[in-house]
Formats: C-alpha cells, sequence, structure tokens
C-alpha cells in the first residue's frame, strides 16, 4: 500500500470566504476513501481541486508525486485522475454507447488527422472502442440500455451512465461524486456492488464524496470528515462512527443530513 | 397545416406578382433597369431613384409611349434591390442581363458600382452610378455614365462661390465613417485647399448610426470654421447634424454636396436648417420648367410625397431615352450607345431657358462619361430650397 | 468510421451530376444565365456558413464570420493586386490568414459561451471593417478595386486552369470553381463530423465539463474548430473578391455575419448539410421574390417566420428522425 | 469636461432606457430579441404620427406608443416566440425567428411610413448655455430627465409591484417560480409586453430629439446589445450600468480622440472586445447567463 494520491495543506477561498481550509490527506493505492460532511463543508469544492476543475488558492494535490493540482482538468484526466458528476452532466443526446465510445479519447492512438484521413491506426482504434464499449456495458450490467438516448434514460441508469463514462478513460483515480444520492436502498446496494467490483476486478482507487451515511459505511476503507471547510476527522468507519466531534458536527446541522 | 400556409403564401405571391406587372398597352416594351438599395438605413437613396423612374414612365406610357426611330415604346421599369450589399448588386446586375436590360441605373454606393463593373462590360450594359470613384468612369472602364455631379467638381464651385461672395476663409469637414463619405471628404479637402482656404478640421468622423451628434461636433464647433462642410452626408443625418451645430452655438454657414430633401430638414431642424447650403437637380421656382413642376405633380400624387433628392435623379432615365432617340441602333448595342454619346445633345426639359442634356465629364474622367445634370446649388429657407447659383461641369 | 450506404452514394452522385451537369445544362437550355452568378453566390455563401455551422457545433453561436470573409476577401486581393501573386496561390493563403487571426482571437474569446460568445464575435465584425477602413494597406475607405480575374494554371504545360479573363463565360468558370470548392467543403464536413473530431465536438456542445473530464482538450479543439470556421470564410470571401474584383470595408458587414447564422438556423442545427439548404433557401429565396417589387421583404420575412413557426429546428429536420445526416 | 459629463449622462439614460426592455426579455426568455430596435423605431413613428401629423398632445401620442408596443409585444409573444421556444431543440432557434421579425418590421415600416427621415416639432424650444461650459438644449434636458423618470419607475415597479417580484422570479429561475405558483406563460408575455413596451417609449421620446427613420432599428439592437453585455445579460441593474457606461464612452471617446476621428469607435470596439474576454458575464452578470 502506496500513497498514491497526497493532498497538502490546500485551501480554497471564495472572496472572503474560506471553503477549504489547510486541508491534508493522503489516498492509498486499491482504496475506497469516501470525504463526507454536512451540507456546505466544503466537499465539492476540494473535489474540484483535485481534478482542477477550480484551482487552490493554496497547497497541493500529488498524483504519485506529481502536482495535480492547478492544471487544466483535461491534463489530470490524461494522468488517471478523473472524476464523475451528478446525474444532470451527462452528453444528453448521445446514446449510452456512443457515450462510451467518445469517452474512451484517452485511449485514442491515432490523432485527429488521422481520423479524418481514416488511417489504420484510426480503424484500429474505432473498433477497440467499439469492443471495449461492449465490454464495459457487460461489465457494469446495463447491456438493457445499451441504445437509449442519455436524455432518456432514468435517474439510476444516468448514475451507471456516468460510471462508466469515467471508467471509459482508464482511470487510475476515480472520482465518484455522490454516486448513491438520491437511490433507494435496493439501488443502493447495486451501487455499492458495482464500485466495489470496480476497485477489485479494475484495480481502479475510488474517492468518492457522499451523503448516504449507511452506504459510506459499508463500502469505505476509511473516510474524512470536513465540517466548516476544516477536516476534523479521519480514520475507518467505525472510528468516525464513534468520534464525538463528528457527532457533534452531524447533530448540529438539518435532521435530514444525519444517518449514523 | 404546413402545406396549407405555404398554399397561402403562393397564392400571395402570385397575386402581387401579377397585380404589379398590369399588361402594359399594346406598344413594345422598352425596359429599363434600376439597381440599387431601397429597404434598409440607405432605403431613401434609392426609393427617391426608383420612384423617380416609376413617375416618370408611367407619364410617358399614359401619354402613349416614347418614340425611338420608327417604334413607340412603353417603358418598364425594372428595380433590383441590392441591400447595399456589393455582392446582391452583382446579381440584380445579372438579373438585368437576364431580362434583356442594357441600360441600368444606379447603383447607389461607391462599393455596389465598383462590384458591378465586370458584369455591366461583360454583358454591354450601360449603368448610370450615383458614385463618385475616379476609376469607373476613366478608359479602360467604359460602361459607367456618372449620374450626377461628383463632389470634387460641385466642391470647388460652392467653395469658390462662397469664398468670393461671404468672405469664407476656413473650411472643417466632417463625414460618417464609411466609404462613401470619406471619399466624398477627401474629394472636398483637396478641392478647399486648392482653392486658398484653411482647413480647420477634417478627421473628425461619426459612425452611420450615431443618433446624438453633439459630443461628435463639439470639437468640430470648437475651431470656429467660417463653414462646416458635411461630407456625403445622408438625408436622414443632415437635419441632426444641422440642428446640433446649431444648438451648440456654430454660427457660420454650413454645407453639403448631396441631394437633400427640404420636407425632412424641416421636419428635423425647423429653422435651425435656414441658411444651409446643398445640391440639387431642378426644382427651385426660379429654374423649374412646367416639364419639372408637373414631374413633381405626377410623382406626389403616385407615391403621395415629393422627394426632392429626385430632381436629380429623373435625369438618369431622360438621357438615356434622350440618347436611343438620337441613335436608334443603340437600343441593343451599348457600342452605339457610347459613340452616340460624344456628340450627343437634347434640350433639357426639366430647366427653364436653353439648357442642354449633353455628355461631360472629360476633364475629369478624361472621357465623356458624366450626364451634365445642371449644378444647382441651393440654399434651405422655411421649408423649401431657393436657388443660390447655378452652374455647369465640364 | 461510417461507410456511406448504397443510398448516401447514389444521393452523393444524384447532387455531383445535379450541380455540375444538369444546372449548367438548365441554363444553357432556359437561358436564366444570371443564375450562374446566384447559385455561384450561394455555393461561396454556403461555404462561409458551414463553418459557422461548425462553431455551432461546439456549442458556440458565432456572428463574426463575416469579419473572416472579409478578411480573406482583403488578404487575397492585397496578394494578387500589390505582390502580384496567382489568385490560385492567394486563396488557400487568404484562408489560412484568417484562420491564423481567429487563432489569435479565438484564445481568449473561446472561453465565452451562450450570448456572451456571440456578442463578442458581432462586434468582432465591426472591429475588422473599421480596421479596414483605418488601415493604408487596405487602401481605406477606397477599397481595392480592379482586381484582376484568376490567371491559369499549368502543369507541364498543360492547362489545368485557364485564364478566366480569356474565357468567354468567366461566370461558368466561376460557377464551376465555387461548386467544387463547396463540394470539398461538405465533403470534409461530413468526413470530419463523422471521424473523431466530429465526435468531440459534439461531446462538447453537450457538456464541456463532462467533455473535459474525459481527457479531451477542450480549448484545443475549440481553437481547433474555430480556425477551420474562420478559414472557410476567409475562403468564401477571396472568391467573392475575384468575382466582384473589388473589395471595399463594406464588402461584409454585420448583415453578412447575421445572414451566415440565419443560413445555418434555417437548414437546422443538426444537419451537415444545413447550411447549403439554409444559404440556398435564403439567398435564393429573396431573388426568387424579386418580381414583388416593393413587397419583397415583407413576404420574404414574413415567409421566413412562417417556416420557423413550423419548422424551428431548420428544413431538415423535415427528414425523418434518426436518419439526420450528422447522425442524431 | 462639464459638457463630457453632461453629454455621457444625457446618452447613457437613453441608452439605458433601450438596454432595459432588452435585457428584460431576454432575462425572461433567453430570447436575444434582434427585433427589438425595429421595435423603437415602431414607437417612434407612432409618436410621430399622432404627435407630429395629427397634432395630439406629446404625452398622449407618447402613450399611444406604449401601449402600441405593449400589445404587439404580447401578441409577439404569443403566437410566435412562446410556440417556437416549445417546439426547438435548441433554444437559439429563436433568434432566426427574432431576425426574421426584425426584416418584417422593417418591410412594414417602409410600407407604411416610408423611406424618409422623420421630425416632430421640438416639444421646448431654447439652449441651456451655462458659460459655454455646458450647452444643452432644454428639450434633451427634459427627455433626459424624463428617460430616468421612467428607469426609476421601472425599477420601483419591478420591485415593489406583484407583477415585477413574479417576474424577477421568473428572470431567476423558471422552474422554480413556476413551483411557486407563477403563472408562467402569462408572465412571460407580460414580460415580454413591458419589454417591448419600453422600446416602445423610448423612441417616442426620441423621436423628439433625433427624429426617427427606419434605418435606425439594425444598429440600435446591435448597440443595445453591446450595453447589455457590458453590463452583464439578463441583469436589470446591468443594463443600466452598461448604458451609462456606453454612453460615457462615447462621450468621452469623441472629446478626447476626436482629432483621430476615424478610430474613436474602433478603440470602443476593441476594448469592448478584451473586456468581455477578461470578464465574460460583464459587470454585474451571473457566469454564463
Amino acid at each position: 500500500m502506496s500513497n498514491l494520491l497526497e493532498v497538502r495543506h490546500v485551501t480554497r477561498k471564495f472572496g472572503g470566504l474560506t471553503a477549504n481550509n489547510n486541508i491534508s490527506f493522503s489516498v492509498n493505492e486499491n482504496e475506497i476513501l469516501s470525504v463526507i460532511g454536512p451540507n456546505g463543508a466544503g466537499k465539492s469544492t476540494l473535489f474540484k481541486m483535485i481534478s482542477s476543475f477550480l484551482p487552490t488558492s493554496s497547497g497541493e494535490v500529488l498524483y504519485r508525486g506529481e502536482r495535480i493540482s492547478n492544471l487544466k482538468p483535461h491534463t489530470v484526466a490524461r494522468m488517471g485522475v478523473v472524476r464523475t458528476f451528478q446525474e444532470t452532466t451527462i452528453f444528453k443526446s448521445m446514446t449510452v454507447r456512443e457515450s462510451i465510445v467518445v469517452a474512451q479519447h484517452l485511449r485514442a492512438k491515432a490523432s485527429l488527422a488521422g481520423y479524418f484521413w481514416g488511417t489504420k491506426s484510426a480503424r484500429e482504434d474505432v473498433e477497440s472502442f467499439g469492443r471495449y464499449a461492449d465490454d464495459l456495458i457487460d461489465f457494469l450490467g446495463i447491456s438493457a440500455i445499451r441504445n437509449e438516448l442519455a436524455s432518456n434514460l432514468p435517474q439510476g441508469n444516468l448514475r451507471a451512465l456516468g460510471l462508466a463514462i469515467g471508467l471509459a478513460t482508464d482511470p487510475k483515480v476515480l472520482l465518484l461524486d455522490e454516486p448513491f444520492a438520491g437511490m433507494n436502498h435496493d439501488e443502493t446496494m447495486r451501487m455499492v456492488q458495482l464500485v466495489r467490483k470496480v476497485r477489485d476486478d479494475r484495480g481502479v482507487t475510488v474517492l468518492l464524496v457522499e451523503h448516504d451515511m449507511p452506504a459510506v459505511m459499508s463500502i469505505s476503507d476509511r473516510i474524512i470528515v470536513l465540517n466548516f471547510g476544516e477536516m476534523i476527522a479521519e480514520g475507518t468507519p467505525t472510528e468516525i462512527q464513534n468520534n464525538q466531534k463528528v457527532i457533534e458536527a452531524y447533530l448540529g446541522s438539518a435532521d435530514d443530513e444525519i444517518g449514523i | 397545416m404546413k402545406r396549407r400556409h405555404f398554399l397561402g403564401a403562393s397564392l400571395l405571391t402570385a397575386v402581387l406578382a401579377t397585380t404589379t406587372s398590369i399588361a402594359l398597352a399594346e406598344n413594345p416594351v422598352l425596359k429599363i433597369g434600376f439597381v440599387g438599395v431601397t429597404s434598409g438605413p440607405a432605403a431613401a437613396w434609392g426609393i427617391s431613384n426608383q420612384r423617380s423612374m416609376e413617375t416618370r414612365a408611367e407619364w410617358i406610357n399614359e401619354t402613349g409611349g416614347y418614340t425611338i426611330g420608327d417604334t413607340t415604346y412603353d417603358i418598364e421599369i425594372v428595380s433590383f434591390d441590392d441591400q447595399k450589399d456589393p455582392k446582391r448588386a452583382i446579381a440584380g446586375m445579372e438579373k438585368m442581363a437576364q431580362e434583356g436590360i442594357h441600360y441600368v441605373v444606379g447603383p447607389n454606393v461607391d462599393d455596389g458600382a465598383a462590384a458591378v463593373r465586370p458584369v455591366a462590360e461583360a454583358k454591354g450594359i450601360m449603368y448610370f452610378p450615383y458614385a463618385f470613384p475616379k476609376e469607373l468612369y476613366t478608359a479602360p472602364a467604359s460602361n459607367a455614365v456618372l449620374g450626377m455631379v461628383a463632389n470634387y467638381q460641385s466642391g470647388p464651385a460652392i467653395y469658390k462661390h462662397l469664398k468670393e461672395k461671404e468672405g469664407v476663409n476656413t473650411v472643417a469637414f466632417i463625414a460618417a465613417n464609411e466609404s462613401d463619405p470619406l471619399s466624398q471628404r477627401d474629394g472636398g479637402l483637396a478641392a478647399a485647399e486648392a482653392l486658398g482656404l484653411e482647413v480647420v478640421s477634417d478627421n473628425v468622423t461619426y459612425q452611420v448610426d450615431t443618433t446624438d451628434f453633439t459630443p461628435v461636433l463639439t470639437p468640430v464647433i470648437r475651431t470656429q470654421p467660417d463653414l462646416l462642410v458635411l461630407s456625403g452626408v445622408s438625408p436622414a443625418n443632415a437635419p441632426q447634424l444641422i440642428r446640433s451645430a446649431r444648438e451648440l452655438g456654430f454660427q457660420g454657414l454650413i454645407s453639403t454636396e448631396t441631394a437633400q430633401d427640404a420636407t425632412v430638414l424641416r421636419e428635423g431642424a425647423g429653422e435651425l436648417a435656414n441658411g444651409f447650403i446643398s445640391v440639387g437637380g431642378a426644382s427651385t421656382p426660379e429654374i423649374a420648367s412646367d416639364a419639372m413642376k408637373e414631374f413633381v405633380e405626377r410623382y406626389t400624387k403616385m407615391f403621395g410625397e415629393y422627394n426632392d433628392e429626385s430632381n436629380t435623379k429623373v435625369y438618369a432615365l431622360e438621357y438615356i431615352l434622350e440618347t436611343l432617340k438620337a441613335n436608334p441602333s443603340a437600343i441593343d448595342n451599348v457600342k452605339e450607345f457610347q459613340s452616340t454619346m460624344d456628340t450627343f445633345e437634347a434640350s433639357n426639359p426639366y430647366m427653364k431657358g436653353d439648357a442642354k442634356l449633353r455628355y461631360v465629364g472629360t476633364s475629369s474622367f478624361g472621357q465623356k462619361r458624366q450626364v451634365a445634370v445642371p449644378l444647382v446649388v441651393n440654399v434651405y429657407q422655411d421649408g423649401e430650397f431657393k436657388t443660390l447659383f447655378v452652374a455647369e461641369v465640364d | 468510421m461510417p461507410r456511406l450506404s448504397m443510398i448516401q452514394w447514389t444521393g452523393l452522385l444524384v447532387f455531383l451530376i445535379a450541380v455540375f451537369v444538369l444546372v449548367p445544362a438548365y441554363i444553357a437550355a432556359s437561358g436564366r444565365t444570371d443564375f450562374y452568378y446566384t447559385l455561384t453566390s450561394v455555393a461561396l455563401l454556403s461555404i462561409a456558413s458551414a463553418g459557422v455551422w461548425l462553431t455551432f457545433y461546439i456549442g458556440r453561436i458565432n456572428i463574426g464570420q463575416g469579419a473572416f470573409a472579409l478578411i480573406g476577401a482583403y488578404v487575397s486581393a492585397i496578394l494578387v493586386t500589390k505582390a502580384g501573386i496567382s489568385f490560385w496561390l492567394s486563396l488557400p493563403l487568404a484562408g489560412l490568414f484568417a484562420a491564423l487571426v481567429s487563432v489569435l482571437i479565438g484564445v481568449p474569446i473561446l472561453r465565452l459561451r451562450g450570448v456572451y460568445f456571440a456578442m463578442i464575435t458581432l462586434v468582432l465584425t465591426q472591429v475588422v471593417t473599421l480596421t479596414a477602413l483605418a488601415l493604408p494597406v487596405t487602401n481605406g475607405a477606397k477599397g481595392i478595386t480592379s482586381i484582376p480575374l484568376p490567371g491559369e494554371i499549368s502543369v507541364f504545360g498543360l492547362t489545368v486552369i485557364p485564364d478566366f479573363a480569356g474565357l468567354e463565360n468567366p461566370r461558368l468558370a466561376f460557377y464551376y470553381t465555387s461548386c467544387a470548392l463547396m463540394v470539398l467543403t461538405f465533403a470534409a464536413m461530413y468526413r470530419l463530423v463523422n471521424s473523431r473530431l466530429g465526435h468531440l465536438c459534439r461531446s462538447m456542445q453537450q457538456n464541456e465539463e463532462l467533455a473535459s473530464s474525459i481527457g479531451v482538450n477542450i480549448a484545443y479543439i475549440r481553437v481547433i474548430v474555430f480556425a477551420i470556421s474562420s478559414f472557410l470564410g476567409g475562403i468564401g470571401g477571396a472568391m467573392f473578391g475575384s468575382i466582384a474584383q473589388s473589395v471595399y470595408p463594406s464588402s461584409f458587414q454585420v448583415t453578412d455575419s447575421v445572414n451566415f447564422m440565419l443560413n445555418c438556423f434555417l437548414g437546422g442545427l443538426g444537419y451537415v448539410f444545413g447550411p447549403m439548404l439554409g444559404t440556398l433557401v435564403l439567398y435564393f429565396g429573396w431573388d426568387l421574390l424579386f418580381e414583388l417589387g416593393r413587397y419583397q421583404l415583407l413576404v420574404y420575412s414574413g415567409l421566413l417566420i412562417i417556416l420557423m413557426l413550423f419548422l424551428p429546428n431548420g428544413l431538415l429536420s423535415l427528414r425523418i428522425r434518426g436518419k439526420g445526416v450528422a447522425g442524431r | 469636461m462639464e459638457q463630457i459629463l453632461a453629454n455621457g449622462i444625457y446618452l447613457g439614460a437613453q441608452y439605458a432606457m433601450i438596454a432595459l426592455g432588452l435585457t428584460l426579455i431576454f432575462a425572461l426568455m433567453n430570447v436575444l430579441n434582434f427585433a427589438h430596435g425595429q421595435m423603437y423605431v415602431l414607437g417612434g413613428f407612432v409618436t410621430y404620427t399622432f404627435y407630429g401629423q395629427l397634432g395630439w398632445p406629446f404625452v398622449v401620442a407618447l402613450l399611444a406608443s406604449c401601449v402600441t408596443l405593449a400589445v404587439l409585444g404580447a401578441l409577439i409573444e404569443k403566437f410566435l416566440f412562446a410556440p417556437v421556444i416549445r417546439r426547438s431543440s435548441r433554444e437559439e432557434s429563436t433568434m432566426l425567428l427574432a431576425a426574421g421579425l426584425a426584416f418584417f418590421f422593417d418591410a412594414i415600416i417602409l410600407l407604411v411610413f416610408g423611406e424618409k427621415q422623420r421630425g416632430v416639432p421640438k416639444i421646448v424650444n431654447g439652449v441651456l448655455n451655462w458659460d459655454f461650459r455646458i450647452i444643452m438644449p432644454y428639450d434633451r434636458i427634459l427627455i433626459c430627465f424624463l428617460a430616468i423618470l421612467s428607469i426609476v419607475g421601472f425599477i420601483v415597479f419591478m420591485q415593489y409591484s406583484k407583477t415585477g417580484r413574479a417576474l424577477r422570479a421568473l428572470a431567476q429561475d423558471r422552474t422554480a417560480a413556476q413551483l411557486m405558483g407563477v403563472n408562467v406563460e402569462r408572465y412571460s408575455m407580460i414580460g415580454f409586453a413591458i419589454g417591448a413596451m419600453l422600446a416602445g417609449l423610448v423612441g417616442g421620446l426620441l423621436v423628439t430629439i433625433t427624429g426617427v427613420n427606419l434605418g435606425m432599428g439594425g444598429p440600435t439592437s446591435i448597440k443595445a446589445f453591446m450595453m447589455v453585455m457590458i453590463g452583464g445579460a439578463g441583469v436589470i441593474s446591468g443594463a443600466i450600468a452598461g448604458g451609462i457606461i456606453l454612453g460615457f464612452m462615447e462621450a468621452i471617446g469623441l472629446a478626447v480622440l476626436s482629432q483621430y476621428g476615424d478610430i474613436t469607435y474602433l478603440l470602443i470596439f476593441v476594448s469592448l472586445m478584451i473586456f468581455l474576454a477578461i470578464r465574460p458575464q460583464g459587470l454585474m452578470g451571473k457566469p454564463w447567463g
């Protein structure tokens, strides 16, 4: 187990408001790590900084010792750190399979001009994209919606599509943004299985932001807790459940946030 | 649903098409073209053109047609709206060639006139643009005939008159930031300098769409010129420029070398426009013949309101027809027309006295490629133009 | 990489025959030679519109194509008249120069989306017009006139393209040239849209954030696409300059930029061939309504509104869904 | 200096009014109304007809302009924009419709009112001349005052009336407004009518000074777009700020750069482009509208 991803003293300010203050933690290879916290704790901001969708105000994020913060999202993705979005962020008028084919951009060997002229490597790429997309669809068990337009999919499937798009890039680290939000118990359990499978079968390290406590507790190897932009706890699910600071933080917030 | 609408539209189209081209009397038809701008911001230029042609054509047809050689023709005006777009102007000229037309009035602006030149020369069309670039009329260009007096011809005459009679010593120019006005400014500038006038301001320009001229004019007025020249000013901008200048306390003279409309000046600037000097055709009572009066009357009856700009623009059609009358073989041969131009002379029906229609331009272009519109310099006074002086161009 | 189906091959063949054989034959038979210029215009304007369509394809409303057309027209005119180089060489150079300018401008402005991008491109058209008026090399307000017609190209003494000035009917030559350029443009567009770049454009059009999360360098692709778009604008403008044999600051204006955009809307933003059809209908429609005289604009705009009301997704949306050319 | 200030305020006030209507329509329906300038021209011609031709009192003519445009705006929204927005897959399609409308209005104006520049008698005579430091005709001062008054009236209306609040809710978030029980269709129509009415009002006001002609529409629309962009699309205060800024830019630019005449506007446009490239949402707009 080595340090794959390292968050070092990361701070983000919006005007006078501090969304993240001096956050430091690391993610081990092949681990499932969750970031939790009440609404407005700064989870999303942290996520955006790790994937370089947002620059840090100070501090840095390292991946295998290389800085990945304050770059461009596509550069970070190229290095193998890929984020997913909540369900509204999809390619609306593409089918599931088309979306997955497009998402394999990083696996392409031919140049853009090569595709235009239809070179040999471009043709091979296209073929391999198709094969890989079909594999992925089978792997995720979503062959029933293979040719559905994304905009026609129900919520649960959208989450699977988001995961598929993320996986299509061949990531080393996958950042999942609230993968269980709005799901019922059965759907959540299926998704939990799927995320585990992604980690186990594909060796992807998973970092996720989530509200759903039971799911987080059952899936995570370790948990990071944020409150008001500060990191207040870090540990295994059991440690977190018994952490006095965490309980206080959650008790101080709205009822629906309490899931412990 | 869709189909029904389309049917409705095409039905409307058909009806309109038939009503606009009501069959004329049994005379053969001679088509004369017009390619110019009749919609959009500069519509006033082209519409005064088109309407004067239509008025004259209907007048001719009503009185039995126009006899050229042994044949009496009815005159039909074929108009094409180029939307002040040189690309459309080319299409318009092609359309004219298609209709078998050899004589076209227009376009109204420099870029359009330059763009149609290749078509006109290839298809044997004589055209009468209202654009001033000299290369349009100088050899090897052969088919364009300037339809009015260019500002580099009228400018010197006006400035000279004002210098001698009104004691003008300093002059300021202002122009819209557009091809035609800027070129006219440069022409006027050269003329003023040649006369020994002191030019105190010549680089202030305004956007064509300006609605408030006070900030534009302030620095110009500060130079206190004796004469303020509105180079190539459009009829829409003229009253506002005059009004702003006067309101800023400008006491000197204001002039332009383009044709204006008295009603527009009255409505837009009221008595502030008094003393404004512009160039016109021949509608001032001092020189307008009965034919001109009848023309104005007919125009007003047809279109509800006369446009003084048409004074100048009535001439092009008259020149075409008179020249054809002088040499009937030119009717479908512009080479004949061109050779007739050198010697052509007829009496000018629109002016009192013995004024002549003839082609000029030798000194400006080296060949006769300009109609001899009388250079009538008007001064606006209380809702109408009065003749300041009349001159000729050679 | 889609192969063309039998039906598509047939369609292409019919189109080529129509453009290069039937139309000239019809014109020769009917004597409507004015159609040459009108159709040449349609071809050239549709090339420029195709560029605009491409920027729509990455989700940008482009009202600045007139600027690049004007740049192209000037570059070609200046090269031909002042440097004395062949028009045929100046044509690609005009496109390349327009593309170069678009890269310089595109880097900062392509981050903008929606109406913001639309507005900045609208202003761009005016900037280029005013620059052309102010610069000495463009000859300011007086424009560049008397541009010679395209000369001949010969390879090993064999004339590939004849000297236009020596031709009996340069209009026909311009028609063939423009149509050939149009066919090339749209073939390339079709290919591009159905290749990986096209797929990436589509992904960006639908969601730029997601596209960048899967590793697409969206800034790069935006600039590439904008450059291609402006290249096409420059080519169209240069050809027009050569036909009119003159270029003025007003040769392409804001109105033209707006028209290019409207051509795309009318044809349909989801279809590669939309801009071609849109241009044909909008431009040719105006000419066909010429008979209406003073009612021309009224009927034209009325029809436009009715079309929009019933086919808001463009003329090509009449086609059966799913068979759209761009592969909706 | 004082003159520049006075010119700036006068220009700014009239520009702000033009931009207000445009931004309101944009905020409510995300429609970039290309026909806004034509609506303004139409307003001018209505006032011209009633005040200049028929000799009615100016205020009545001005009201007639407002009513005509409001009714027209409501009809256009209900029968044209609303159905097209419903049926179209991309909302930019309304741009074609708006452009078609602009052409259509141009055609109507040409057929009905003719091609000439029109003007009306001055409403007040005389020129204020403060020691040659500020020269400003009284009618401009009056119109400027009326314009500011209308802007204030509009803001008060949007802040405190029930309709105004509903419109603001709608502008902020269509779906949320619908959930809150705002009748979205009805208020879209009202909003469009008010936007058109503002165009008619400013057209009627300005006809007394600048006159009116059919060519003013397109350029006016473009200027209004620019102001809206400076301030931030769809933001009322932004439109006012944008109008005033553009007014001052013109007043200052023309005064300072007059000897370089040809490039004043070039500079204004270029600086506008640079400004937008750096701050795309304008002064007060939400990022990405």
